[in-house]
């Protein structure tokens, strides 16, 4: 069993996000439209497909830190809304603590998730309970950090992760939205789910898909 | 939906084209980046003014790219914020190195993209401040003004430090102003039918056939309370009270008043509105300095409109009264 | 009926007091006779410059009133002629000695008022001309052009005189040019939605879900035709259609461009249109001297717009592009 | 029996008039929706209201003439609308022919309204048949010129011209408007009586009515 993800993985592992993305924009459109704007999938799809290039480029240079940084810069400056910074802000910091790594193990794993999720905190203003994506990554996180302890294998690891991931983004169903757009609608909120909590778990769980399969 | 548009998807980038082929005298467009540029900026000796927001509250934003107003607008889609990209460029494309002045509605997105572009920035060496505007009492109590939208007093803002860089001011003492005129400043609006962005397709939200709603936001964010319909006099009473208290605003306090359509409120309605602020401010000895009454900063074609009134000082009253230019604005 | 008004009996008056505490530095009200004239008329040496007609236009008409524009305005009700005696009192009020031009829309009411109250002044000794404005292509076919109404021309005929008359031309040297001017303009409309006068509290047509009226009237007149909703740019090359080949204009022509929204219509639409119709004009070689994209000359909270072209030759270039300064028309 | 009517009978006949203006003021207002602006019974009866005053200081000067010619010019200058200029003009060139007059008989009645009915020609630019007022005034006008031609008593004359100008009135249902607001309607304006024929109509009324009750 391979404890490590190659960049070749992790490269593969977004372009799996990235589709996903694609093929649940719809989807995610219609979450955001009873409570924010409908345009979550729209915004987040079209982001995510720019950053395509930079995944076919990047396998020159190899440097899974400078990949992510990269990507986290191209969401931020080109996406706008809500999302882009949040998830610009999440990639580079997630890949500050990778910097000149070519392959990364769960220890690894577990920092970048951490430093997307003070990413997004930082970002966002956001805390944990207030009905955004970070009531998805920050189980997620969390779950990782549990199996990092427990010394559970990578892909029991990942596994675990996008189950808390899922469970954290259900969670937001009964929340009360506190930040961003859908905040102004208070109590109108609950009952529905944030839509940022879900493509924060598609991306996990396309990503965590991918490599469980090759980690197999 | 009726619209006059062609692909819903293309309003911004068609509106723009219309826009800067009617104002290429006064504007240009970043060849790369959706940014609206003052012709002949960054301006040498002066601090670099930077705005931008969502599409569909015009003359808001692109309008007031001008003389005395601000130097660079970064547009984005239908009511969303533009990436930190844009607002990046437009920092970059206005500064002269005596800084730049970022001001922004108190919006999530935007504020987010607003900090990640003045980081970029900072990063290349660019003395970047911002100021955040948050005049909506409709948006949130008094002891969460940090949660406050920010609706027309950005209209005011630009007007003063538009003003206020073209004296010369540095960046420090120009933020010092602008958040002095943003301290001074409560705006509180009313709707009584809806707007529909053009991918949406659907009305922002859905009012009863004799219904308004008091505290509404510039996207049609929902307000304090919904009511049957009042005349004139009531609603305004009702806005001015919530207002005057806010701040509050005294009897000797000087003033300007902005009485802002959202966009389908015939300009009458809006004088008679006025009509009712002018005696109520006279009763209680506020005195008016300056009336704004027209659409400055609408919601699509959205049926209401929004009460502003600004406390001035002696600065603030040279600086509002000081001449402006730009394709949207003349003063 | 969703208004912000009071009383539907006294929104001209209500509206007219708010309009006059705003703008009492310019304007004011005759004592007796609801006519708004310009501060400081009549003015020595100049022609007096007089119109008028129904209220719910604005800022027609009397947002116009101003240095460089019309010296004063009679003040009708909503959509309804003012009386002679009012129009009467606006002559006597701006005559300098040197005469006085009457410009007036081409409607049955307006042209009798206009009619009786210049006899009146004549008698008075008083030199009278009048300029009916006739540029609606979309009220009768050409053969019948003195049946057509007059929209936006009036807009565009106000700006032109205010000019001509302000550099000292004679009564019968400004009627030629504005008739000139008038001769040279062309506009048409289209709608989507209707207002509502509000002591009639019944909108003033009523059009399907997804249909629009080609060629309808400021008042809400029926047009030349109904049909499904088109795209900004199929609307726009129709009327610009019906528009260019009524003077005709022709390659080589330089035009001022107005672009008017009725009420409703969001300025994000009406650039979209300017767009087209600037590749138009460009695609033909006529050339854009100056284009006005806004709210001109609007009917209430109506839905739609209308473009309007003048053709310009240097006398007219000349007198578009002077300053002029009104409340609520600053160039 | 009485052949002439004097200052005051004119008089009070106008003042008859005033009244049922307003008394059918509602019932003008919805002729003039469908195919006006639904304002033309307010407009005439504010207008005719304003007119009192009038009446009650004319009497000092017991001239006919100058009695309608204040009339006329005071309807011409505060009504305004369409109604004002044309009853203005009607009343002023009615008052013209008879300058200095006391009392009124047919032949002067006849040129009377032959004035009005002129005035409003010229005033309007109408032509009978075009769906106005005319429709009405221009019948009861002719009917006048035969009674006198006949040699019919005052009192005859002036019901025959009452029923001409019914007629005339009621025609106006069958017509398109060709002046006026209503005229932007065209063939939509067919099947309605034209509001200013019909004020026109009540005026006549109200003052032969009156008058016609004085001569028996
Ligand atoms: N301040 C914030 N902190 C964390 N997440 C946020 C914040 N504001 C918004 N979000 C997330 O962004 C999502 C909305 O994204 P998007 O639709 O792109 O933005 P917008 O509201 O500008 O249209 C929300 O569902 C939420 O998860
Ligand atoms: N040019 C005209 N000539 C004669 N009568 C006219 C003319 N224009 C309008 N009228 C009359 O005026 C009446 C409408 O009057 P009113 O309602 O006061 O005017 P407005 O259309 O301005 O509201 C019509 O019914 C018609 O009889
Ligand atoms: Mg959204
Ligand atoms: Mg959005
Ligand atoms: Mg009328
Ligand atoms: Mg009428």
């Amino acid at each position: 069993m391979q404890e490590k993800i190659s960049f070749s993985q992790i490269v593969e592992a977004i372009k799996a996000a990235v589709e996903k993305l694609d093929e649940e924009k719809r989807y995610l459109d219609r979450l955001d439209s009873p409570i924010g704007d409908g345009d979550h999938g729209r915004t987040v799809s079209n982001a995510f497909q720019k950053i395509v290039p930079l995944l076919e480029e990047g396998e020159a240079n190899n440097d899974i830190g400078r990949l992510l940084r990269g990507i986290g810069r191209n969401l931020a400056l080109s996406a706008g809304a809500a999302a882009g910074p949040l998830y610009g802000t999440a990639f580079m910091e997630a890949g500050k603590v990778v910097e000149g790594k070519t392959d990364v193990g769960l220890e690894e794993l577990t920092k970048m998730l951490e430093a997307a999720k003070e990413g997004i905190k930082k970002r966002g203003k956001a805390e944990v309970g207030e009905k955004t994506m970070l009531d998805t990554i920050h189980p997620a996180s969390e779950s990782l950090k549990e199996s990092l302890s427990k010394n559970l294998s990578l892909k029991d690891a990942l596994q675990q992760m996008r189950k808390a991931a899922k469970k954290g983004m259900e969670s937001t169903r009964d929340l009360i939205s506190q930040k961003g757009r859908s905040s102004r609608l208070g109590e109108r909120t609950r009952g529905h789910i944030d839509p940022g909590a879900a493509s924060s778990y598609l991306i996990i769980e396309a990503a965590v898909d991918f490599l469980v399969d090759k980690l197999s | 939906m009726k619209k006059f548009i062609n692909d819903p998807n293309k309003v911004v980038d068609e509106m723009l084209e219309g826009f800067l082929a009617a104002h290429h005298d006064m504007v240009e467009k970043l060849p790369t980046s959706r940014v609206v540029v003052r012709r002949g900026a960054p301006f040498k000796d002066k601090v670099g003014l930077v705005t931008g927001g969502g599409s569909g509250h015009k003359p808001a934003f692109i309008g007031y790219v001008g003389d005395g107003l601000v130097d660079a607008v970064a547009v984005g889609d239908i009511f969303s914020s533009p990436s930190a990209g844009q607002i990046y460029n437009a920092i970059k494309a206005v500064d002269s190195g005596k800084g730049v002045l970022c001001m922004l509605g108190n919006y999530s997105g935007d504020v987010m993209n607003f900090d990640m572009a003045a980081e970029m920035a900072r990063e290349d060496g660019i003395k970047v401040e911002q100021v955040i505007v948050n005049d909506d009492v409709g948006s949130s109590p008094k002891d969460k003004m940090e949660n406050r939208r920010g609706v027309v007093g950005e209209v005011i803002l630009w007007k003063i430090a538009g003003a206020k860089a073209k004296e010369g001011a540095s960046l420090e003492e120009l933020k010092k102003t602008a958040e002095k005129a943003i301290f001074n400043t409560r705006s509180m609006g009313v709707a009584h039918s809806p707007c529909t962005v053009p991918t949406a397709g659907e009305p922002t939200f859905s009012l009863g056939e004799n219904e308004m709603e008091i505290g509404v936001g510039h996207h049609g964010e929902p307000g304090v309370k919904r009511m049957p319909m009042k005349s004139a006099d009531e609603t305004t009473l009702m806005l001015m009270e919530k207002i005057l208290e806010d701040l509050p605003f005294t009897s000797g306090d000087e003033v300007v008043v902005n009485i802002n359509g959202l966009g389908a409120t015939p300009l009458l309605e809006l004088y008679i509105i006025y009509r009712k602020v002018y005696q109520m401010l006279k009763d209680t000895s506020i005195k008016v300095h300056r009336a704004y009454i027209g659409e400055y900063f609408t919601s699509l074609e959205m049926g209401g409109f929004s009460i502003t009134l600004t406390k001035l000082d002696d600065e603030l009253k040279k600086l509002i009264d000081a001449p402006a230019r730009s394709p949207l604005f003349v003063q």
